[in-house]
């Protein structure tokens, strides 16, 4: 097992991963930038070193200094949360290179899964469903417009190296989808460095369902149920619950095998997710892989009683899952609580935070790096804190969360919270009656 | 006072934690205040466990310089370019602009630290061989 | 003075504990605040959800007048000892010491209320039979 | 069901109920006197009436007020919390009298489980093993000195009356004992007017391990297995976990089926504890019932997952039970923080609030009425706070729940999380080498 592991993130995972750290025995060495310095997970990490300016790739996202950081503290190992570096297949190549332990798939797999047509073709190819759509990349407007014809509009033009809603693209006739192409296309050039674009099929009123795979490097595959975060806003997750109210026993255990097919058709190791689209006729359709831990891996953790992260080390460790299958108890939601304004279409809401109080209480747990005195910064993500409710059942989770929103208290910037505790406790969401579009609803229309 | 260097102070003002700065000289005065600066919140959160001083990382020092030339990245501190080899600078030394002073070694790549100005070097803030913080004060100097 | 220089004489004035740091040197003058240096703690906690009003008790009103007789207990008003009789006390009425001027009821146990000093009653803050809180204002008085 | 309960409490038991209320759609009450109008229990119940003075007699003891708000704010039922009026007979009569429902068992459970040594003989007669001592109350210091020969010195000089230490002594040999007698029993009168004692043999190193029950009205008992609360100050509970270390799953089973007798015995209803002292020899002696919720229940809720305050509020409405046993799973240790200063011989540290700061993360929960800016009270009971952590094993629940009391920020006041951070680190509690005298090692010698 590894003596010493640098974490390479901030913001609430950094605290995340010191913690189970911090319960396995193992020293958390943190690296922040100069706006983090008095930041909960510099101060809480048993070790800590400045990496460089404000300024993401300037630090978090600066290879060299993080493995710098690295050598000088001896890790064994750096675990890289969400985001930043952790879906970077040349810094877990150089990780690799350096002797250090990656807490995270291989080099390989995180490539691919980082090309996501290419990826969508492995997987159709080892008997997972995918969307309908292009054969690899799409090389011209004027084939976009010939197959969508055959598959039928509307059709959704992707980037290959796309995420987080970037390079995305809804085309409901010919004209559109030609316009729709080229943009995408320059939107991906900007943003990935990489403009190849693939087509498919866009599914109305689909819902999102994930499955939370754990691999260990002993070829075990090992399924830990689904999450739904149908509610998202800008493509981005809002509220994550399992289990989800849209699988049967039946339609369940046909998306596990999915999951579990698709992951061992790539030989995936460590913690990861199969992300599939659910059309309201029940069928459900591979779209991609997140390969690390995820924002919402919480919820798995409450119904499960697994420490997700934990798992993680110790499947990077070399250590086997000791198990195939788990039990879940009750059910489990998650509010993400972002600093945006909800009115003024989550514009970012960065600022001081003058008085920060967290609810708590039985089933309430609160993953959050937020304190009184904490400046919200202009330079990263805007994700604030997760409240996590378990309930022996879904309306017990619903009020729980929704009673913990409200006593959740953050003075000083515009949050997501009571947005999220308006969604809990609307008669759509609790009939779950959701779906990717739902949050339109909740929202000011927009003149 | 031109625009760069107004462009500079502000830029430095807003990477403090001040909430107002004054300075007048030679008949001009300037004035510079944060937005919501005001005793309303509690500044500064003194974190339970203050920021802990990392094993491999000697804590960085007090300056007892006013200047100092800081390490511009994470890395380990090289006084020469090999061993043996002649430091780059020792106390005494009169520095010209862009001379390298040390070496800071990251991912094997050799990173040649130079001054900012000319300078005299009163001090060798960390030893040889030492990791070494960005932003950590390396050498303190006299600026010429 | 050069950026440099104000950029170390920041951070060295951050890393100490002053609030405030004036120097006035060959005519020039410069001045460094903190930002939210004041009281070291946010003193009051305005709960999120403002102390709500029960619904069975109605909002204690904001007090207009300086002197208010209040009730000693949490009960139920009453302005005369039983339906139909005469009220205790009305506006215009001077009031002796320890004069009844009200019942408030708890757990069927009639508790009368009386003045504690000498006075004219202004105002019944109250309807006749409503609950009270302890310490709600009652009526208010101008003493005598 | 109830659709509106007052809340004849303070503190964090406040917050407790009031959540409850709000998970089971019910409108809370909460009562609170003038010195706690800006607490949280004040501001997060639906409604709140002031009752009274800051001195607890003038307000949260005092019966004609707390019956006065629960009829003008039409509440069908009180919840009585710990402490205060929780187990006062006269009060549940009188909330009977006045058809309100007593969240708690009935008046005549109360007062027997008040008058320890009737009680003490009503279990021994319904054959749950007691402490060997006097039958019924001691008339004089001769009869209890013959007595304590026959039983053997060290001995337990008890008040029938006393709870939380008070009018309690032990005595080595027979001048102690006639000097205890006459103490104790002074002490009783003044502090409980009665100054009734009786006599117990002292059982040296042993543990205080509890059994929490549950009954209905439909005349069905179920144990929810064991807290072991043996790291006490003062006689009062500083850390309880569950399971304990002490138990055998045979000595376990004996040890339910005697508080399910002791239970049956006297057909109890709602929550309550059957105390034991469980000697080093593993013989265990019923020592008294607690007719009310506990301080320590969250620790059986996260190995059930039940949540304890809905089953009282259930049970009180006449709902049956719909179990006759629980599952449980892993391991859960609290922590209590009160505003004590352990150097000083847990002296009461009151004072204002300046920063407060919880803790958060997996398996971690925080019940707790603390806020920046909150004024500790001189008038009331100084817990402030308590940390509970849920862990697969003790092990990894130890590790999670110092290191939250790690993370726990109070500013303004001394308290015990950081001792019970280092009791929970130390070989001894590792271990589980534990017992009622355990609190000695980790405190400053007396000269």
């Amino acid at each position: 097992m590894f003596r010493r592991i640098l974490i390479a993130n901030r913001g609430e995972i950094a605290l995340r991963v010191i913690r189970a750290c911090r319960h396995m025995g193992i020293t958390s060495i943190a690296v922040y930038s100069t706006a983090d310095q008095n930041c909960l997970h510099a101060s809480l990490a048993d070790e800590s070193i400045c990496i460089g300016p404000p300024q993401a790739n300037l630090s978090y996202l600066n290879i060299p200094s993080i493995i710098a950081a690295a050598e000088i503290a001896d890790a064994q190992a750096i675990h890289p949360g969400y985001g930043f570096l952790s879906e970077n297949p040349k810094f877990a190549t150089i990780c690799k290179d350096c002797h250090i332990g990656f807490i995270g798939p291989s080099p390989e797999t995180i490539a691919l899964s980082g090309d996501k047509s290419v990826c969508r073709a492995r997987m159709k190819a080892a008997g997972v469903p995918t969307v309908p759509g292009s054969e690899g990349l799409i090389q011209d407007a004027e084939t976009a417009v010939k197959l969508a014809k055959d598959i039928g509009f509307p059709v959704l033009v992707k980037a290959t190296a796309g995420g987080g809603g970037k390079g995305m693209r809804i085309a409901h006739n010919d004209v559109a989808l030609q316009h729709a192409v080229n943009m995408a296309s320059t939107e991906a050039a900007a943003a990935f460095g990489d403009g190849g674009v693939y087509l498919e099929k866009y599914i109305e009123n689909a819902r999102h369902v994930e499955v939370q795979i754990l691999g260990d490097h002993q070829g075990r595959i090992v399924t830990l149920g689904e999450r739904e975060c149908s509610i998202q806003r800008r493509h981005q997750k809002l509220i994550e619950e399992t289990p989800s109210v849209a699988l049967t026993p039946s339609l369940r255990a046909k998306m596990m095998k999915a999951a579990y097919r698709a992951a061992k058709a790539i030989n995936y190791t460590n913690a990861g997710t199969v992300e599939f689209l659910l059309a309201p006729d029940n069928q459900f359709y591979f779209i991609e892989f997140n390969a690390r831990i995820q924002v919402e891996h919480p919820v798995t953790e409450e119904v499960t009683r697994k420490d997700l992260v934990c798992e993680q080390i110790r499947i990077s460790a070399g250590e086997p899952l000791g198990y195939s299958a788990v039990k879940t108890e009750g059910h489990a939601i998650e509010a993400r609580v972002y600093a945006e304004d909800p009115m003024q279409n989550f514009a970012p809401s960065p600022g001081l935070i003058k008085n920060c109080h967290l609810p708590g209480g039985p089933g309430i747990r609160v993953d959050t790096h937020l304190f009184t005195g904490y400046e919200v910064p202009r330079y990263y993500d805007s994700l604030l804190a997760k409240v996590i409710a378990w309930g022996q059942d879904r309306n017990q989770a619903i009020e729980r969360l929704a009673g913990a929103l409200d006593e959740f208290r953050i003075d000083g910037v515009k949050t997501t919270a009571a947005l999220c505790a308006t969604i809990l406790r609307s008669g759509r969401f609790r009939r779950g009656d959701i779906s990717m579009n739902t949050i339109d609803h909740f929202l000011p229309k927009v003149g | 006072m031109d625009l760069k260097t107004l462009e500079d102070l502000i830029r430095i003002f807003e990477a403090s934690g001040l909430g107002e700065l004054e300075i007048e000289e030679d008949g001009r005065r300037m004035c510079l205040k944060k937005s919501g600066a005001g005793p309303a919140y509690q500044a500064a959160y003194a974190p339970m466990n203050p920021l802990p001083a990392p094993v491999a990382v000697p804590h960085i020092p007090e300056p007892e310089h006013v200047a100092t030339i800081d390490s511009p990245m994470v890395g380990t501190f090289y006084l020469a370019a090999a061993p043996g080899e002649p430091a780059f600078a020792a106390p005494g030394d009169r520095i010209a602009e862009s001379q390298t002073v040390c070496i800071v070694e990251a991912m094997k790549l050799m990173n040649e630290v130079g001054a900012k100005i000319a300078c005299i070097i009163e001090k060798v803030l960390v030893e040889n061989g030492q990791p070494v913080e960005f932003g950590q004060p390396l050498f303190a100097i006299r600026p010429l």
